[in-house]
């Protein structure tokens, strides 16, 4: 952006994030998703889904082992501490990729501005801006972003012939030192409102979904825009009594949630994450 | 060189103000320059195609061959095929040694590889389909002027040259201007200044 | 639009401007360095860099879902459910999403091979087609044909081939296939496959059925599960029950989960019918002697042999009278034992007693055109083949869609049975072992590649009938063939006047569909147009679907369980080949897609591990990362151990699907194969392989290597949230109910 | 050899000759030994080590020097950290002395300002390393490009970028102007090339009266912006890190106990190569077992004030509110980073108690020892800061801790040894290691203060 820019703007870098307002601050959009863990059964369709939309590479077992797998979404399975000798209460799945924050840790450390907040409220990543410096990996506290250690494409031949065939060509494979991690498929999005601008409206509650909630067998992971208050995931927001500007939610505050099931993670650090959790539910009287 | 580069910032509506800071544009339009020099020379290409007889004698609509630029952010080639369709009733013309050609090519069904010579790299996603859709479609421009902002002038080329730089700020340049919304409205508005919606 | 016409829409000639984004953030290209070659004819929807999605039918597993696959500059590149499909309604599980990894694996076979001085040659397809020919001209009975599950026309066609050569031996083989379920069901509600209605049970009771994972119909039963779940002002919370010796997805996933011994869940199921008999209105869905069968089934016995508590047992049978309709399911660790059927029956009979049949149980429709019908495999004709083999009455072996080198139990020895069999022949897409083993190796087409009809043997609603279209070109033109190409060849050569009007098997498969056109909903009068209209949906829904008919027996029900085996000092421990969703029997561990997903449970990638309590680890000294040697009667085998809480004690489980000795760089040498050391036994009234049956020892060996895997690394720690909240959990007498919507 | 246990000895010898002085460093700077060439080559065999790893890095990524997610940084940042905090005592020495009239410093402050500028020129090189696209650093620094892009002024990486470019060109600054004096001695009593060399470098100074004016007010000038400039940088350092928010990390008291950990290693630093010096170069002269005592004691202090703040984080997280980093700091002391956190409390808190005795303060020996151990502890201390907070964050899933950095980043970090000590090296030879005009200036000095008490 030129000086002249940010001077002419400069109040819009001045507020604070999120001011509060979703109006205001995202007028046409705001991406969001809701998860409801309850219904998500931890099956991994989402994972082998943003691996095949995103180009996402497959480092093999010895990167692997050395935790430098580039999973953008991953399920993580916990185990309750107070089962007993074996979990009669099954496990407890969660997906996690990034929460697209909007006041985003990372957004604020990284030195060359290579990830920041999109008026439709993601949090972009611009892989070739983006020097390496990893300062914004440090300071997710998700840690649910990838940096590409090695360069997959080429040296690693992360996609032997023939396999770059599938490679999705609107979106970039990133080579070494970049960071990189979910994007909610911008690419997806970015097509998706550019048909909508040429035939003059906003993009449709479920015209366009993310690899992960379109593959999603039992439709556990729901996406769309919260600025439009009839989307189903505005609804969903709404209905689970969570506000986006909030650090602590109205309902939470008395420390009784009254049986609604929203809430979003690590959500006290006031990072003001876009992914709405429903919480598991079980039978204790089974 | 400094002509073209500055030719390159008027094109599109009337912008409004000079950017501040002059001084610091300074190293833009040199780097502008630059590229330009390196861009320079002609290409040659597997046929000679004459734009200056297809849009400039014969005053052929740019989207009549480029017909997948309004519709897709890829605006690819015109297919074997689109240029086959007219020649094959042309008889004055077929003689001609590039028609010729065109037509070997043709027989053969074997695609003309073009030499690319607005090659962007490859995390650029220039999307045709928007900017035609936008200043054509929307705000009525003329066609021509539309696709010349950064092919320049076509008609008075044979073979397509690189005109502009399709530098970064080049395209910055563009979108930090405030353009007419529409045709009828007096409603301005920039372009996307958000990096995501060129680099994903 | 003509048949060339729709393969040439999908001509791949250039790749347009839009070349491979390889490059990463390299510098800004050189103006005239690259060149970008246009169409010469583009296709009707060919716009460079707009994706197109085309129907066709992900071949994975035998659920058989509608997909839709994104076709842009002419290469397949993603694939999404189809919304039009009943069985996928638009979604796709992560198995189905990697079918482009097969598409475009670089170790697809290329070209035909045949073993010439013990080596594997490249040939001519002519050289082969014409050596096929001599070897099966007097076949006869001495030729066999071992196929995978197979439906639709290639079913028909291998059977026609099959029986044209005079041989009656078309042997379907499936690892994963439930029998004795079939059986069972059979037995008890007088059809082989009911329909489970899991969104409208409020209880769901399964013995070990992976319904959420690859049991039948995974993501069909996904989105039912969604809604049994779901809960609002209308309608409650749905609570589901899972008792098996190795926890499954599904078990994860359960409200009580129950660690219950392995081969007692009859018990445990006829326990429930002995006390629920006490109601009566329970008592009048069954014939008395009914409850007099099943009045051995006593607390005490049940609490005996199952290892379940009293407790638990008396929670499970309040919330069976409390929620109706209710739905039990049987699944694999029921049915892999001796009784395995028996054991099915007692827990379907849960299901008549509670009066589900004709609510959560009901039939399914009656599929139109019996010779597509799926033929779904067992391995009991493995068994069958296996033995054929070893008493040399095979002399030309035909294999497709079944890799029995790999998958068969070690005990069989299949590969050694198979050097008895002159002329092996494989229609393969790599080298798996099986191919290693033949004398001819075929390539097909990926299932992107090639055409072809399905038919789902568990049809949630109605009957749909799927068509398999080619997302793109063949990557090999001159190497591969379509299969059902290959077959129309060879039998031209025998019945010329029959196959002669079908220029190749898309045609086959045009008129085919275009002659049963009356039976299908919504048919266009046009036949081009009706085709299209076919391609274009990807599913031909039938008509009027005829229902099949329930027909209850329960007194006739052998309800007398053998006693539990005695425990065995030398080989404590039963092992649990478990299957992973992803891998199937092992023919889809070449995809990195599927090695790099972690397993749900263990969150380990890449490889084999043996699961071992930690109560019973501790007993036998192992520790995390441990190699271990497991040791049953059959044979030995080493894998690393991990210490997971979802297990019965006295159970160990090692996934099967990796251990692959070929097929490629991403299978080969990857893990262990637990099949290798099955015990020799099998389920009595089908004959199936009982595959819950080994028992097995253990010992560690000094080796210790890092559990390769996605969860934190933290010694000694079971994996647990720290007192964060990241999965909260409410109690669902709790969470508040939100109108309907 | 002079027993120096008792307090009336002088720092430096007030009877000595100038010319002595001019002798004494100039010899040191005449063909070196075999024990030079020794002691270079080995440095230079470490560089090479790390030169190769750096190679390697560059061609393969950065994965094999076995960074992983969530340990995206390792111990390029620590000891990047610890060079910068290495630079600290030479701003101390000769700049805060300076001003404040500490005449014991001018033995030995050249070569300590010599030890900053060269240890931020480490420190430099590490920021780049660590870069996964080295190649494109320039896209971090703020100026006027073609693409209208800025880099991001909120990043406390920038300000470190900006920071420690300026301290640098200061430091460089401070330590030539310092030194033109010297190197005008230099030449005129050079040949050969050597001539050449000064005579360039001393600038053509003459030793008049308005040279020296101007050179006062200079020096005096560059001293007093220095001064907050060290005290900025480790604070942006600082806020690498404090403006964060990590556990462990998020710490407001980090700017004042990162100045204080950097002037304390500086401190040990300066010890070590105080005695090396002396003793390679014979310079028992100058440096002066006096002036070990008062680098001891203020070596001490610091380290009883950097204790201080290193307590004052622990209670406040300890009796905090914060249970991610209590969380952190009971796996600092308890987990698999245990033996190195206690290691650091050890060495950064117990072993500067020994400084507390006269005779340990007396002792090159023991000082050297007492000296490298306070270096381990301070890299230790900053090691501390980066690693644990990746191996215990927040998120419990990516929690792992079983990291351990692989030899291209050790080797890396031995190279930057090699390359300080190669710097260092042919600092000695090239530039006098003691300042020669102000050691003159504090041996008049003291004459003059003899001759006023004798004439009082």
């Amino acid at each position: 952006m030129s000086i002249t820019r940010m001077f002419r703007d400069w109040d819009k870098y001045r507020k604070a994030s999120p001011s509060g307002d979703l109006e205001k601050d995202h007028p046409d959009y705001k991406w969001a998703m809701a998860i409801d863990l309850d219904i998500c059964t931890g099956c991994n369709a989402c994972v082998v889904a943003c691996y095949a939309e995103n180009n996402v590479p497959t480092v093999g077992k010895d990167r692997f082992e050395h935790g430098q797998t580039m999973h953008w979404l991953r399920i993580e399975r916990y185990w309750n501490e107070a089962d007993a000798e074996t979990p009669h209460r099954g496990a407890q799945f969660m997906p996690m990729m990034c929460q697209q924050c909007a006041a985003a840790p990372c957004e604020t450390v990284c030195p060359v501005g290579a990830t920041n907040q999109t008026p439709d409220g993601l949090n972009s990543q611009v892989y070739n801006r983006c020097i390496g410096s990893r300062y914004c990996s440090a300071n997710c506290p998700y840690k649910v972003r990838y940096f590409n250690w090695y360069d997959y494409p080429e040296q690693e031949v992360a996609w032997p012939e023939p396999l770059p065939m599938q490679l999705n060509p609107d979106l970039t494979v990133r080579s070494k030192g970049i960071m990189e991690k979910c994007t909610f498929c911008i690419q997806r999005l970015r097509a998706a409102q550019s048909t909508a601008r040429t035939e003059g409206r906003l993009v449709r509650d479920g015209e366009v979904l993310p690899a992960c909630a379109q593959s999603c067998p039992s439709g556990a992971i729901v996406f769309g825009n919260l600025a439009d208050p009839y989307s189903q995931v505005a609804k969903l927001w709404r209905q689970q009594q969570v506000e986006l500007h909030k650090d602590k939610q109205d309902k939470d505050k008395t420390g009784d949630n009254g049986g609604v099931r929203g809430y979003r993670i690590l959500e006290e650090l006031r990072a003001y994450p876009s992914v709405l959790y429903l919480e598991r539910v079980r039978d204790t009287k089974a | 060189m400094l002509r073209f580069a500055l030719r390159g910032r008027k094109g599109l509506g009337a912008h409004k103000s000079r950017p501040l800071l002059g001084g610091l544009m300074l190293p833009a339009i040199l780097a502008a320059g630059i590229s330009l020099a390196a861009a320079g020379s002609k290409i040659e290409q597997p046929i000679e195609f004459p734009h200056d007889v297809h849009a400039g004698k014969m005053g052929i609509n740019c989207m009549y061959c480029h017909t997948y630029a309004r519709r897709s952010a890829v605006s690819g080639l015109p297919p074997l095929q689109k240029c086959i369709g007219c020649h094959e009733h042309i008889d004055s013309v077929k003689d001609k040694p590039r028609i010729k050609k065109l037509f070997e090519y043709w027989e053969a069904k074997r695609p003309i590889p073009w030499k690319k010579i607005h090659s962007l790299p490859d995390f650029v996603r220039f999307d045709h389909e928007r900017h035609i859709q936008r200043f054509y479609f929307q705000q009525g421009q003329p066609v021509q002027e539309v696709c010349a902002h950064c092919h320049g002038d076509v008609k008075t080329m044979t073979v397509a040259e690189k005109v502009t730089p399709l530098t970064m700020g080049w395209c910055v340049s563009c979108h930090e201007q405030d353009h007419p919304e529409n045709a009828v409205s007096a409603k301005t508005a920039n372009g996307p200044n958000d990096c995501s919606y060129c680099h994903k | 639009m003509n048949d060339i016409d729709r393969r040439k829409l999908l001509k791949l000639l250039g790749w347009s401007s839009a070349s491979l984004a390889v490059a990463g953030c390299g510098n800004p290209p050189e103006s005239g360095t690259g060149t970008a070659e246009a169409y010469s004819e583009p296709g009707d929807f060919n716009v460079p860099g707009v994706g197109v999605y085309y129907a066709s039918t992900c071949t994975l597993c035998e659920a058989g879902c509608g997909i839709k696959g994104r076709v842009r500059e002419g290469r397949i590149l993603k694939l999404e459910g189809s919304p039009e499909c009943a069985i996928s309604k638009g979604r796709l599980c992560g198995l189905g999403q990697a079918s482009v990894q097969h598409h475009y694996n670089p170790d697809r076979l290329k070209e035909p091979l045949l073993r010439v001085n013990g080596n594997l040659q490249p040939v001519t397809w002519d050289k082969a087609l014409s050596l096929i020919a001599e070897k099966t001209k007097d076949a006869g009975d001495k030729f066999a044909f071992l196929t995978g599950p197979l439906s639709g026309h290639l079913k028909v066609l291998v059977q026609n081939y099959v029986e044209v050569l005079g041989s009656k031996n078309h042997f379907v083989y499936d690892l994963l296939a439930n029998k004795a379920n079939q059986l069972a069901a059979e037995k008890v509600y007088g059809i082989s496959n009911p329909q489970v209605q899991i969104a409208k049970a409020k209880l769901i009771l399964s013995f070990g059925a992976d319904f959420l994972n690859c049991w039948e119909s995974p993501v069909h039963f996904s989105a039912e599960y969604a809604q049994f779940r779901k809960a609002n002002e209308g309608k409650a919370r749905g609570v589901l029950i899972q008792a098996e010796p190795k926890m499954t997805l599904t078990g994860a996933n359960a409200d009580r989960w129950i660690a219950i011994k392995a081969g007692s869940e009859g018990v445990f199921a006829l326990g429930l019918v002995n006390a629920l008999l006490e109601d009566a209105h329970h008592a009048k869905n069954v014939p008395a002697s009914v409850a007099e069968a099943v009045r051995k089934y006593d607390k005490a016995r049940v609490d005996r042999e199952t290892g379940v508590s009293e407790e638990v047992f008396g929670r499970v049978l309040a919330q069976l009278r409390e929620r109706s309709p209710s739905l039990v399911l049987s699944g694999p660790s029921a049915e892999g034992h001796i009784h395995g059927a028996q054991n099915a029956a007692a827990i379907m009979l849960l299901n008549v007693v509670l009066g589900n049949v004709g609510k959560t149980i009901t039939a399914p429709a009656k599929i139109p055109f019996p010779q597509m019908a799926p033929a779904a495999g067992d391995t009991s004709a493995l068994i069958a083949f296996n033995q054929a083999l070893s008493q040399g009455r095979l002399q030309t072996v035909f294999f497709h869609g079944a890799n029995p080198v790999f998958t068969a139990p070690g005990f069989m020895k299949v590969r050694e049975n198979l050097k008895k069999a002159a002329f092996k022949v494989a229609f393969a897409h790599y080298r798996d072992e099986t191919a290693e083993e033949a004398d001819l190796v075929l390539p097909l087409d990926s299932a992107l590649e090639d055409w072809g009809t399905h038919v789902a043997a568990y049809q949630p609603d109605g009957v749909q009938i799927h068509m398999q279209q080619p997302l793109m070109e063949r990557l090999y033109p001159q190497g591969t063939r379509s299969l059902g190409d290959v077959l129309l060849t060879l039998l031209k050569q025998r019945r010329p006047d029959e196959y002669n009007p079908f220029p190749d098997y898309y045609a086959y498969l045009k008129s085919a569909a275009i002659k049963n056109k009356a039976a299908f909903k919504d048919a266009a009068a046009d036949d081009e147009e009706f085709w299209y209209q076919t391609l274009s949906h990807g599913v031909l829904n039938v008509a009027k679907p005829e229902p099949q008919r329930i027909a209850l027996n329960p007194g006739a029900l052998d309800l007398d369980l053998p006693k539990p085996a005695e425990e065995d000092l030398h080989y404590p421990l039963r092992l649990v080949p478990s299957v992973r969703a992803n891998f199937r029997d092992g023919r889809h561990a070449n995809l990195p897609w599927l090695q790099e997903t972690p397993d749900p449970l263990t969150t380990i990638v890449w490889g084999s591990w043996l699961e071992i309590h930690p109560k019973t680890a501790g007993r036998w000294g192992i520790a995390e990362g441990d190699i271990v040697e497991v040791i049953s009667k059959s044979g030995t085998i080493k894998a690393q151990a991990y210490l997971f809480p979802g297990l019965e004690p006295n159970t160990v489980a090692i996934p099967i699907g990796n251990g692959h000795e070929a097929m490629g760089r991403y299978a080969k040498d990857v893990g262990v194969n637990p099949l290798k050391i099955l015990d020799p036994v099998f389920e009595k009234s089908t004959g199936e392989l009982a595959l819950h049956a080994t028992r097995v020892k253990l010992r560690r060996t000094e080796d210790n290597r890092t559990v390769v895997k996605d969860e934190g690394w933290r010694p000694g720690v079971v994996n647990t949230q720290m007192n964060r909240k990241i999965v909260a959990t409410l109690a669902a007498d709790k969470i508040k109910l939100f109108p309907e919507e | 050899m002079p027993d120096f246990t008792k307090g009336e000895e002088k720092d430096i010898r007030d009877t000595i000759a100038w010319a002595q002085i001019n002798g004494d460093v100039l010899r040191s700077l005449s063909k070196p030994r075999f024990a030079f060439w020794a002691l270079f080559t080995f440095a230079l065999c470490l560089f090479s080590i790390g030169v190769a790893c750096e190679v390697y890095q560059w061609r393969r990524g950065l994965g094999v020097a076995n960074f992983d997610n969530p340990h995206v940084w390792g111990l390029y940042i620590s000891t990047f950290i610890f060079w910068i905090g290495m630079s600290h005592s030479g701003t101390l020495l000769s700049a805060i002395l300076h001003i404040i009239h500490a005449d014991w410093r001018k033995p030995i402050y050249r070569f300590a300002e010599a030890m900053t500028t060269f240890s931020l020129m480490t420190a430099g090189l590490f920021v780049l390393i660590h870069l996964g696209r080295l190649w494109k650093f320039y896209y971090s620094l703020p100026y006027p490009s073609e693409r209208m892009l800025w880099p991001n002024f909120q990043s406390p990486l920038l300000w470190d970028a900006i920071a420690i470019f300026t301290y640098l060109t200061s430091s460089i600054l401070f330590l030539y102007v310092g030194a033109i004096p010297d190197f005008a001695i230099c030449r005129d009593n050079a040949t050969g090339w050597r001539k050449h060399f000064y005579s360039m470098l001393s600038l053509g100074w003459m030793g008049t009266d308005r040279q020296w004016r101007s050179f006062r007010v200079t020096y005096l000038t560059i001293a007093c912006f220095l001064i907050p400039l060290a005290v900025s940088v480790h604070s942006i350092v600082a806020s690498d890190f404090a403006m964060s928010q990590q556990p462990g990390w998020h710490v407001t008291s980090f700017p004042p106990y990162f100045v204080a950990g950097a002037l304390y290693s500086g401190c040990a630093a300066i010890i070590t190569l105080f005695i090396v010096l002396r003793y390679t170069f014979r310079f028992e002269e100058y440096m002066t077992m006096p002036i070990l005592d008062k680098v001891g004691r203020l070596t001490f202090a610091i380290a009883m004030v950097w204790t201080y703040l290193n307590f004052v984080e622990y209670a406040s997280v300890w009796y905090g509110d914060d249970m991610y980093a209590k969380d952190l700091l009971i796996q600092k002391a308890t987990g698999p980073y245990s033996p190195f956190w206690w290691g650091m409390n050890f060495c950064g808190s117990v072993v500067p108690l020994l400084l507390l005795s006269k005779s340990v303060r007396g002792s090159p020996t023991a000082m050297m020892i007492v000296s490298l151990l306070l270096n381990l502890g301070m890299w230790l201390e900053r090691w501390m800061i980066v690693a644990p907070t990746f191996s215990h964050g927040y998120y419990p899933w990516t929690m792992d801790h079983d990291q351990w950095p692989g030899f291209v980043q050790w080797g890396i970090v031995l190279g930057s040894f090699g390359w300080f000590g190669l710097l260092f090296m042919l600092f000695c030879k090239l530039v006098p290691s003691v300042s020669m005009y102000e050691v003159k200036e504090m041996v008049y000095h003291r004459t003059l203060a003899q001759r006023h008490a004798r004439e009082a």
